[in-house]
This record gives structure tokens, C-alpha cells and sequence, in this order.
């Protein structure tokens, strides 16, 4: 399935609105694992992704992802913002070969991946942004997946970021960046695959 | 009662600026915080150390430090008073960050004994 | 040129705190720094980053950061710019104020690489 | 030979003397090696020592030695504040066995040693308080033990403290704190041994 400049707009507004309603809710997550900042950082983050979204000229896939990527960089503040920075980035730079969603998703997660070194199963955004990236090469992609993922990290325990710190009370949390990157899969579910 | 953390540093803004840090992922940890002379400029005060270790509301405390001299002016004080100190030679901001983390996260000593243990530099 | 230094802390108090901390010892080494978010708070800033980088007077910069998300920070700033940056991994002020004392007392990048890396925690 | 606390009032109000007089070059020489403070702090510490023995009513050895300490320990600053300290700790609660300078100095010089974790060699004020210790044990201590520990200290590369931060830079150069130690023994040979 490719992905149009139109669609990644909608996409990426439709995340800022999901983001915005459930700040709180992802400050909280933040809170018991971490530094509780998740949900204002990407509020934040996407609210200037909004920003430049409605003032981009370029009306190309690459532009609308590489202006998404450097709004999250430089407005969301904590870690997250290098992550999804890193993943958007990635995503850009692969716009220039192909339109394919599934190629393009992989290769936001090999941005996080590479950007974190932090790898499945450490309970991070990567365990959302990994079964949802192989979902989609498989062409099974769907809530289910986001639900199960959600469920998957919850007993793991913390290996990367400041949730690391706080040993086994991470277990049976939710991870902040995966409930957010929740949110970013869902918003492309309405916006780009339904 | 649980541990209590004192920070000593040679500039009361890292004092504080930690503080700041560590109090974000540990709001129910008791931090009490030293930095600076008593004139505000670089250097320690055993006045400054000895208030943030009476002032702690533990009186179990792990006291990190950033150079030397905060180091000995922290042993001095706790020479003194009737509070358990341990003054800890982990990384001064990561050490500190870590213990606090741990602590709340209802850990108890041997085990933030055991994750300071790798970040001893001093 | 030697060596200069860059400080990134995810508080504005403690870059400032460190920088003064640094600079007594090392009056004649180039040191810029950035803390904290744009707006202030705990965090990390892509353009405060990217100004230390790019304001310090030398073109060969050790960076020292707090925690994990100043250096993914750096790392992305260290990759557009055109200086020569190496992130340090070191305790944060123990590393940052032992490579300044050393840079100032003329020593070059392999004595201070050995004196920096059994201060290792991250 | 026996210290009363008359000489040991007249001895510390020599060494603030001194020090005060010598203010900028302490400070140049911990400059050079280290953070260009120790005059200003010696001359802060030495200040309080002065008022403190100004309004001391106990008028006993002990007493004088005890304020000292407390002085430097609280106005110092640097280093040199917990260790002059420890020195002037150590030889008050010696002072209540006994009046003999050379056991109290000797006392001195292991409550340095004992605060400072440091030893002979280490490029420190030990490195002019043991060769006085010594001499004053030996009945052969005079300005030529002062003159000749400076000597010594200089090719030495500093092991702790601030200056072993500077790797070589500190062979070939003055500890500072052995040079104020200098002073404090030359105010001794002025008011006690004179
Ligand atoms: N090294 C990493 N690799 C992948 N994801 C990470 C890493 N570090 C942190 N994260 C993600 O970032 C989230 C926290 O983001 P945020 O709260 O905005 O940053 P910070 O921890 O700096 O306050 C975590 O829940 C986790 O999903
Ligand atoms: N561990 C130590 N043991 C003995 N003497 C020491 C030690 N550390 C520092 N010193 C002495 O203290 C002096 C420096 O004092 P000062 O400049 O006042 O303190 P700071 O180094 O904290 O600025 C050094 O010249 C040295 O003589
Ligand atoms: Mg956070
Ligand atoms: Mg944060
Ligand atoms: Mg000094
Ligand atoms: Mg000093």
C-alpha cells in the first residue's frame, strides 16, 4: 500500500489530536516508570508538527516527513524526540525510493533502533513499532495488533531509558512511547488504511 | 522510614539544578541539597552540607558528591551528627539519579548498593 | 586548536553551575554549554545543543551529557555538523572537569582518552 | 618544649598575618595547578580564626586550638578548610593530655592525613608537615626545615587534590598548601620557638 503526501498529513494530525486527548494519561504512564513528562513533551512535539505541517510549501511525501521529523526534534524535549525524530527522518530519506507504507514503517523503526540502540523486547516504543512493522509487511495489520502489543509489553522490564532506573517496578507497566506509538498506529488506521 | 538522599556539590546552581532533576522521577524521595560556599561562590560550606543532612527528613541518608573537597567537608559532618550517613564515591548525577530511582521504586539499600556499585569513579 | 569542551545537562542551573565549576580550573579552555529544554524546563534542546557546538571557538569538541537523552541530542547534532565531535561517556562533571584540568595543562587527546575512560558509567 | 595558649594565640595571628599578606600569590600558585583559590580561602579561614580568638573566653590551649579549627573548617571554602581543620581538631583534643608542641604537631599532621586520605609524596601540605614533625621530634627543626621541604615538593607529581588533576603540569611547581603550611610553621618559629 503507498502513502500519499495528503494521507501522511492527515496522519500526522490525527496523532497530535490523540496525543493532545490523552496527555495526561501519557504523563501518568511517565510518571510511575519515569520522569513524568511523556504526555507534555508530545503534545508539545506534535502541536509544532501541526504548526509546520499548515505552513509547508513542499507538498511531497519526503517534505511532510522530514518537517515532521525536525518539529518532534526540536520541540518535544525528552528522549522521545530524538526517537520518533530519528524514525521520521528515516522515514523521509526512504520517501525518496518508494511510497510503500510497509517499507517506509520499517524504516522508521530501524531509525528508532539504530538512534536508541535499543532493540525488542526492552521495553520501549520499539515494542510497539516492531509488531506493527512486521504486521504490515505480512499484510495483517489491524488494531489487534496495537491491542496485542500493548498487552506484550506490559510484564517486560525496563532495559532502555529512564525506566531502566527504576528496575522491576517497570514490570507490569505500560510503556509511555509504546502507548504513544499506540496512539501514532492507530491514527494511520483511520486515516490511511481504512 | 526510607533512605534519604543529600546532594553536595561545589556550586549551589548543581545543587539545586540536580535536585531538580532527581525530584522529577522521585517526587516521594526525601532530597535535601548543598552547593557552593556560604558566600555563593565555588567551594563547600560545612554549614550548607550539616543543614541539608539535619534538615533531610530520613535519617538514613546516601550523600553524593561532585569533587574532593565536598567529600571531606560531608565526612567531617557526618562525623558529627546522630544521622546514619554513607557518603557514596559513585558518579555524582548518575549515582544520584539512579539511587533515587530505586528508592522510588520501593528498593531497599542492598539493592541501590548493588546498582551504585558499577558507577564508583571517586 | 585544542581540544574544546561542550556541556549538556537536561537543566539550565546545571550546564551554567558545571560551566563555572570547569572554568575556574580552566580559564584558558573553550567550554560552551546548553541545559534544559527551550522553554526552561528539564529536557533536552536540539538548537541550545547545536548553538554549544557550534558557538565553542574550537572545532575538535569532547561533549559530555547527564543522561541518555542528551546524548541521542547530541548524536543527531554531531551528525549535521561539520565540526569533529566525540560524545564522552564518562561520569558527567568527574569527565568533563578531569579532560578541562587536563586540556589545560597542555595535554593532548590520547593522555586524556586514558585518563577519561576508567570514568565510564554509561 | 610546651605550648601555652598565649604563644598559640600569638601563632595564629602571625600565620592570618602571613597569609593575608601573601594572598594573591597562594592564589597564583593554585592557579597554576589548580583553581586559583587558596589565598582567598586561607585568607577567609585565617580572618574567622582571628575574630573567633578575639571573643574566646576559655583561656586554655585546648579552647584556642578547638576555635581554630571550627574557623577554618566553616569559612575556608576549599579543600584546605577540612584539613587545616582536621589538623587544628586533632591537636586540641591532644591538647588535653598534653602541652608538647611536638606531639601536638605530630597529632596535626595525622589528623591531615587521616582527613585527606594522602600520604608523604603525594605533593600536599603533608609534604611540609611531616619534614616539620619530624625535625620538631628530632630537636632539629629550624627555617631551614621550611626552606628545604618547599624544595622538595616542587619536582613531585601531585597524587591528590586538585593539581593531580593536572597530570605533570604539577612536577616543577609549589603545592600551594604546603607553601601556606610553610607560613604557618615560620609564625610558629616567631611566636613559639623564637
Ligand atoms: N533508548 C531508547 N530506545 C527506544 N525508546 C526509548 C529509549 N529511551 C526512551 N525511549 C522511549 O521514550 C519514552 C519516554 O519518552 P519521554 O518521556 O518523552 O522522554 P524522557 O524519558 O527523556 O522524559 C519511553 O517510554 C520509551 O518508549
Ligand atoms: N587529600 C588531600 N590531602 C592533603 N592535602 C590536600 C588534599 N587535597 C588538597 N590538599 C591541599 O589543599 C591545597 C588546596 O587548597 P584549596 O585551594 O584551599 O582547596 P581547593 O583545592 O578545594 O580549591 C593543596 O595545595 C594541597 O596542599
Ligand atoms: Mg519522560
Ligand atoms: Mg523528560
Ligand atoms: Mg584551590
Ligand atoms: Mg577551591
Amino acid at each position: 500500500m503507498e502513502l500519499t503526501h495528503e494521507q501522511a498529513q492527515r496522519w500526522l494530525l490525527n496523532f497530535h489530536g490523540k496525543v493532545t486527548d490523552n496527555k495526561a494519561y501519557l504523563s501518568d504512564l511517565d510518571q510511575a516508570i519515569g520522569d513524568g513528562d511523556h504526555g507534555s513533551n508530545m503534545a508539545r512535539g506534535t502541536e509544532a508538527v501541526k504548526e509546520k505541517l499548515a505552513s509547508v510549501t513542499d507538498e511531497s511525501l519526503e517534505a511532510v516527513l522530514k518537517q515532521t521529523a525536525m518539529a518532534l526534534i526540536s520541540k518535544v524535549g525528552g528522549a522521545s524526540g530524538p526517537l520518533y525524530g530519528s524514525a521520521f527522518m528515516a522515514m523521509a530519506k526512504k520517501a525518496k525510493e518508494t511510497r510503500d507504507l510497509s517499507v517506509l514503517i520499517e524504516a522508521g523503526l530501524e531509525g528508532i533502533k539504530h538512534r536508541g540502540k535499543a532493540d525488542v523486547g526492552d521495553k520501549t516504543m520499539i515494542d510497539m513499532w516492531q509488531p506493527v512493522a512486521t504486521a504490515l509487511k505480512e499484510g495483517t495489520f489491524s488494531q489487534a495488533t496495537i491491542d496485542q502489543a500493548l498487552l506484550d509489553v506490559k510484564p517486560l522490564k525496563a532495559k532502555k531509558g529512564r525506566a531502566s532506573y527504576v528496575g522491576d517496578r517497570s514490570i507490569g507497566a505500560l510503556d509511555p512511547g509504546a502507548v504513544s506509538s499506540g496512539y501514532l498506529f492507530e491514527a494511520l488506521i483511520e486515516e490511511v488504511i481504512a | 522510614m526510607s533512605l534519604g538522599i543529600v546532594i553536595a556539590s561545589h556550586v549551589d546552581h548543581i545543587a539545586e539544578g540536580v535536585y531538580r532533576l532527581l525530584k522529577e522521577s522521585a517526587p516521594d524521595v526525601s532530597i535535601t541539597y548543598a552547593g557552593g560556599t556560604d558566600d555563593g561562590e565555588v567551594g563547600s560550606s560545612y554549614a550548607l552540607i550539616e543543614a541539608a543532612i539535619e534538615q533531610n527528613d530520613s535519617d538514613t541518608l546516601y550523600c553524593f558528591y561532585d569533587l574532593g573537597s565536598a567529600k571531606m567537608t560531608l565526612e567531617m559532618v557526618s562525623e558529627m551528627t546522630d544521622k546514619d550517613v554513607t557518603i557514596i564515591d559513585a558518579a555524582f548525577i548518575e549515582g544520584a539519579y539512579t539511587a533515587c530511582a530505586l528508592i522510588q521504586g520501593g528498593y531497599k539499600q542492598t539493592d541501590i548498593d548493588a546498582q551504585l556499585a558499577p558507577l564508583k569513579v571517586k
